[in-house]
């Protein structure tokens, strides 16, 4: 019941709030939205955020490109592919960054302990464990072992659900895994990192996920989405400079162990995606056969432009 | 012939032995619900499987009991009952009626066969995408999930129970002609319905799944929902609290139509043997 | 009396798994409108089918059955049909009295008409008292007269019964003997009855057709001119009927041993 | 003539529902449902080809496997719960229960058990597979004819004698209810496994398809998915008429002869 | 001649569906090793539910049956039963030959002992050509020669018989009486044999039990003191054959009545 949000030309101000629909899913970088919520940014643009969650991205394409939803939170990887097969859907703005710190980051790469794999490049002929294959992680998986100079071939990358990885692990059904928050935190007792691969992919902090919509909407709602991207920009920078309220945020909408959330490594939020950090996923991605097609800037990032 | 026409005193006396199986009825289940308990229990604990990823029962129940005392879990339940309700009669409703159809119409059986079975194993998971793109993410979506799953099941029992019908039963009503509509109901629906019984138990299993799964991949609020984020989470204990509070949503199904079954199928071999016989 | 039902040429074949049997040869013959006939013969005969088709619920291999002038091509209107599976011609879901009620709802009785009808059924049939039992629940005698109650109950104008008192006692039997001859007379029914028991068949019937074994055909069509008022004591006590149980017994015979008949053909 | 007024019966229908598809989704430019004949197109591509070997073979393997599990384990356990009222009481609380836990909650947890392997794909199959096949066998053990089950009796029968030659003919056509039921459940699972932790399968593929958006792609593997169902039921069905000759024989004897 | 069943104050009560039957009051009786007992009784005496309790397929409510000296729990080794419901009782997937042989198969008999014992019976029921059929392709004479051919191939210590020529002709009829009494005597089988035939009973048996009207108890035991060679016609003829026949009849009649038993009890 979005309160006739998908009407065309609406133009939300404080007396006259429009409800916006948007699909997360219930991962530590959308806790900035929330946090943005809770301050208030968006009623004072006089939007209603109403969050809706799925279980992964590509169940929230659809009601996105219907117009269910005005916008969805996704990894960079998913959108690409999208746009590469001609979905028209425009990233309105950043979702969160990598830390550029190694050992540090918001995924890695990580095997038992006492296991003989040194670096990715030991890891030819090794079962490893993502959450999604064909998406940002293998991707990430890829790019580790090239830069350790191994055979991204070799790797036998299988599919499993982040909890049920970090017990696969623990017992040996697969020799390493590549991780995300918080379970790269879970996973981390009795493991060790072997690999940062946003670090070999670029020595900067990166663009990982993104908030996107579809390019009707956006013709239809101009003003909308500015105010809406201008809200999101606003809690990114606010989460930023908060990071004790962003994990103070987590058990709000994540069933996580209290003891967890004090010790995850917290994402960077920053407004803004640099044309580097697109090309860099986008040479990534067609490198390890994420995407089929080039994808530029400018066809995949909304200028931000009301007219 | 005598029919005993036991007067009040005699038929209590009757009665007598009723209770003592009564009470004796809950005494098999009680005992299989508690081995599965014990094994839940031990299992997980003895580490043997799975290390620590599948937590005991006691752990279970503990985060299930602290979950009952919000509402958010019976808000959730109410939902997905919901859903699985809607889908259920739906899909039972269309299986029985094309069912009939079908079966009593030999070349409408011809004709559709292949079709039936091209569409019957195609997974209701797959179309999610277009389900959500026609119906969005609210519980129609998984509604229409559940009746597209659910549907095939009663279907292909109600086909299999009007072939089951006695020939000397079909003879017997057409020599008195019956009507077409009497041939159904005094015939063909009696004989089907084990087999329509057994449909629906399967569908409403079915459906409960669909409900559960549309909820925890659109994300439609809801028990499913829940699961998706204990899940994501890393909260196993949780999981499997909801887990459990599916399952046994499952077995409460089942009890209501097992209780139906006996209502409706007292004439059944399988539920009148309880006569006497060695 | 003009004719009732009329077989003509009838030929049945039964062609399943592989087995092709010709139940039926050739049969001809007529029944008038209110006439009483019995059908004998040799077990596997084909009595059961010449029923059936008599009825609409097989379809002949060759020939036809003409009831009152229009062939049958289905179960024609007004007539019962006792089957020689009493036990799998009720139906198991409904209780006694529902069984017999059922065909009558068909008809369209209205609700008072139909519950005397049952009551004065199964009261005639010496059940009163096990309505509300299921068929199930009954012996197998008592089943059979459940399907026997049911026909009678339904009033028909063809009465077609297939060896419907095998499975009753000798009393009850001759109960259900004088019960059905009431009927025909009070009713002009017009009757078919299978039956094994010579003395049976011609104690009940104007007629007593013979029929040989399979492939089936007429062996035999005898008159029985015995007067209408029947005893089952002195009626059966009478020379003229031990005389015609005679004939009918030498037609069987001869049916048994494949012979053409030997009686003098009626 | 017969043959092929019952040809032209099979096939009129889907010819009609297709030829539909074809006029209505021709101009489609909804992302999601895209034209017939693309889809087609790559039809023909992805799947007459290597492709097949390397994923609907493996699938299909596991497959077969899970449902012949299934129907072993789904009539033998069938059969004992049947038979004895106490253990079916016993059982069913325990078996609804898992029956209503769904698959996609399950395969994870199979998964620990099993490992990854194709191991645990066949018992995703089994998970789901075997439901119908146990219903429907338990329910036709139970109905069996009480007259039937005195002789057999009677005649001193062993129960392994009254096992094979009294209930499980008996109970078959309800058992080929089940089983059939049973094979389209197993195909539906046999892509909800291959979701999970696989690395190649009819149902990973179509999975894929359906994150990376290869929408056209997606849909001819749903084409594929339905043609397979259509075989194995067909082949199902030519095996059913040989086991059932007798029942089918006796059910149609009337039917035939009017 | 020792005891073979003993049935002592054997009870049994019906209790289904809120309807509560008391089929048998109290009956005791012995039988004797190698005896030929007839029981008869109007419908719905208590003659099948007797049998079952007999063959171990019905718990009595009280009383018991004793074989051989054991109490009966379950169904005895060496026992044959031919039901009433014949048509219920073959297996409908298997064909004539093959429902004949499985019980064989249980005994264990060889091949080439069991092929012969099929075909012999097979035979003796004048069913030699119908072995490859189903039992649903036959008519119900030949269903129930076949339920017959069945227990006679299983050379039975113990034959319990249900009404087993209900369905069949006069003709076969005598036949299959004459095979059971030879059987009978050449194997020494004890036999209990239900019958509504009165002639039939008197025919056969070495002794009729004439049962009550339900709740059941005997009424009457007659022994049949005719030699032990009887012939269809001549026995029939004897003024002994006359005089039992009417005695057995005096004691249904009494029995549909309800008046205890007027014929001197034996
Ligand atoms: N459904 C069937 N399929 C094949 N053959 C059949 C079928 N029904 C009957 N027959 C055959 O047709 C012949 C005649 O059978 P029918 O039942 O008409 O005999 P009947 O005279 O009624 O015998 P009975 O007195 O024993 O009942 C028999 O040889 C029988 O085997
Ligand atoms: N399964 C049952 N449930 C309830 N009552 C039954 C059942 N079987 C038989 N009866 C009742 O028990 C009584 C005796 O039945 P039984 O079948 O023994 O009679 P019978 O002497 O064999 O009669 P018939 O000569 O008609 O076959 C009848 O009144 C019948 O209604
Ligand atoms: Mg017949
Ligand atoms: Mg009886």
């Amino acid at each position: 019941g979005g309160g006739g949000s998908s009407a065309a030309g609406l133009d939300p101000t404080p007396q006259t709030p429009v409800t916006v629909q948007a699909g997360f899913i219930p991962v530590i970088d959308v806790a900035a939205l929330y946090l943005g919520d809770k301050q208030g940014f968006f009623t004072s643009r006089g939007i209603k955020l109403n969050v809706n969650t799925a279980q992964g991205g590509a169940a929230l394409v659809p009601p996105v490109v219907s117009g269910q939803y005005q916008f969805a939170f996704s990894n960079i990887v998913s959108v690409l592919s999208a746009r590469a097969q001609g979905l028209p859907l425009k990233v309105i703005a950043s979702g969160s960054n990598s830390t550029a710190v190694a050992g540090k980051d918001v995924s890695m790469i990580r095997v038992p302990e006492n296991s003989t794999i040194k670096s990715p490049a030991d890891l030819a002929g090794k079962k490893v464990s993502v959450n999604t294959l064909n998406n940002l992680l293998q991707m990430l998986g890829d790019v580790a072992v090239s830069a350790a100079g191994g055979d991204p071939a070799s790797v036998k990358f299988v599919e499993l659900p982040f909890p049920d990885a970090v017990t696969a692990l623990g017992n040996g059904n697969v020799d390493a895994m590549v991780t995300a928050e918080p379970f790269d935190t879970i996973a981390s007792k009795g493991t060790r990192v072997i690999a940062s691969p946003y670090l070999d992919m670029a020595k900067t902090s990166l663009t990982t996920s993104v908030y996107f919509t579809s390019e009707q909407q956006l013709q239809q709602n101009p003003k909308l989405f500015t105010a809406l991207k201008a809200a999101i920009d606003e809690s990114l920078t606010y989460a930023n400079a908060h990071p004790d309220q962003v994990r103070a945020q987590l058990p709000s909408f994540m069933k996580i162990d209290p003891a967890v959330v004090g010790q995850v490594t917290l994402p960077t939020y920053a407004p803004g995606i640099s044309k580097d950090s697109v090309d860099a996923f986008v040479k990534a991605a067609k490198r390890y056969n994420m995407v089929t097609a080039d994808v530029s800037y400018d066809d995949l990032v909304w200028s931000g432009a009301a007219s | 012939m005598e029919v005993l026409e036991a007067p009040p005193s005699r038929r209590a006396g009757a009665a007598a032995p009723a209770p003592a199986r009564r009470k004796r009825r809950p005494v098999a289940p009680v005992v299989g619900i508690l081995i599965a308990a014990v094994l839940a229990e031990l299992i997980p604990r003895s580490g043997l499987i799975a290390g620590d990823a599948l937590p005991p029962l006691s752990s279970v129940l503990a985060e299930l009991a602290r979950d009952a005392g919000h509402a958010e879990l019976w808000e959730a339940i109410g939902r997905t009952v919901r859903t699985w309700l809607i889908g259920l009669v739906l899909a039972v409703a269309a299986g029985v009626v094309v069912g009939f159809v079908i079966g009593l119409v030999p070349w409408l059986r011809a004709a559709t066969a292949s079709t039936v079975e091209f569409l019957r194993p195609i997974p209701s998971v797959a179309l999610i995408p277009a389900v959500i793109l026609i119906f969005g993410t609210g519980f129609q979506s998984g509604v229409t999930l559940i009746v597209y799953a659910g549907f095939w099941q009663v279907l292909v029992q109600v086909l299999y129970g009007v072939q089951d019908i006695d020939p000397v039963a079909r003879e017997t009503a057409r020599s008195y002609r019956f009507s077409a509509w009497a041939v159904l109901r005094h015939v063909v629906w009696p004989t089907a319905l084990p087999f329509v019984f057994t449909g629906i138990r399967l569908a409403a299993s079915v459906a409960l799944v669909l409900a559960i799964t549309a909820e925890l991949v659109i994300g439609t609020p809801g028990l499913g929902q829940l699961i998706s984020v204990a899940q994501s989470s890393g909260a196993t204990t949780e999981m499997f609290a909801l887990v459990l509070v599916a399952g046994v949503l499952g077995v409460l199904v089942n009890v209501l139509f097992r209780l139906g079954e006996r209502l409706t199928l007292r004439w059944h071999p399988s539920i009148r043997r309880a006569g006497g016989a060695r | 009396m003009t004719d009732m039902v009329e077989v003509r040429n009838l030929k049945k074949v039964y062609e399943s798994q592989g087995r092709r049997i010709e139940a039926i040869r050739d049969i001809t013959f007529t029944v008038a409108r209110g006439e009483f006939a019995c059908i004998v013969g040799p077990s596997g005969a084909g009595k059961t089918t010449l029923l059936k088709c008599l009825a609409g619920l097989l379809k002949p291999t060759a020939g036809e059955v003409v009831l009152e002038g229009s062939p049958v091509t289905g179960p024609p209107l007004g007539m019962a049909v006792v089957f020689q599976e009493y036990g799998r011609s009720l139906f198991p879901w409904k209780t006694v009295r529902q069984n017999i009620d059922l065909p009558l709802r068909q008809k369209g009785l209205p609700r008072e008409k139909r519950d005397r009808l049952v009551s004065e059924a199964l009261t005639a049939v010496d059940l009163g008292d096990a309505g509300r039992a299921y068929p199930w629940q009954l012996s197998g005698g008592m089943q059979q007269r459940v399907a026997i109650a049911r026909a009678v109950a339904y009033e028909p104008h063809v009465l077609l019964m297939d060896e419907p008192f095998a499975a009753v006692d000798a009393q009850t039997r001759a109960d259900l003997e004088d019960l059905v001859r009431t009927l025909w007379r009070d009713l002009g029914i017009t009757t078919l009855f299978v039956t094994h028991d010579i003395d049976e068949s011609v104690y009940l019937g104007e007629r007593v057709i013979v029929l040989s074994a399979s492939p089936t055909h007429v062996l035999d069509d005898v008159r029985i001119d015995l007067p209408t008022e029947r005893n089952q004591v002195t009626t059966r006590a009478t020379p003229d009927f031990a005389e015609l149980r005679a004939r009918v017994h030498r037609g069987i015979q001869d049916a048994k041993a494949g012979r053409p008949a030997t009686g003098a053909v009626a | 003539m017969k043959i092929v007024n019952r040809v032209l019966l099979a096939l009129g229908l889907p010819v009609l529902l297709v030829a539909l598809w074809w006029v209505t989704s021709a101009n489609s430019t909804n992302y999601y449902f895209p034209p017939l004949s693309k889809i087609l197109d790559w039809f023909g591509k992805l799947w007459l080809s290597a492709r097949f070997g390397d994923d609907v073979v493996p699938s299909l393997v596991r497959l077969l496997v899970g449902f012949a599990l299934s129907a072993v384990i789904g009539v033998a356990l069938g059969v004992a719960l049947g038979l004895t009222d106490a253990l079916r009481r016993g059982a069913e609380p325990v078996l609804e229960f898992l029956r209503a836990i769904p698959p996609t909650v399950l395969v994870p947890v199979i998964a620990l058990v099993a490992g990854i392997g194709d191991g645990s794909k066949i018992l995703v199959i089994v998970s789901g597979c075997v439901w119908p096949v146990l219903l429907n066998t338990v329910e036709g053990v139970r109905a069996a004819d009480e007259v039937m089950v005195d002789t057999a009796r009677s005649f001193g029968l062993t129960r392994a004698a009254r096992l094979r030659h009294l209930v499980l003919p008996a109970a078959s056509p309800q058992i080929a209810a089940g089983l059939r039921q049973g094979l389209s459940i197993g195909l539906i699972l046999m892509v909800i496994g291959e979701m999970f932790a696989a690395t190649n399968g009819l149902g990973f593929s179509i999975v894929q398809f359906q994150r990376t958006f290869a929408i056209p792609q997606m849909w001819s593997g749903i084409i594929l998915l339905g043609l397979i169902g259509f075989v194995l039921s067909a082949l199902f069905t030519l095996i059913e008429k040989r086991a059932l000759g007798w029942y089918l024989g006796l059910r149609e004897a009337q039917k035939r002869n009017r």
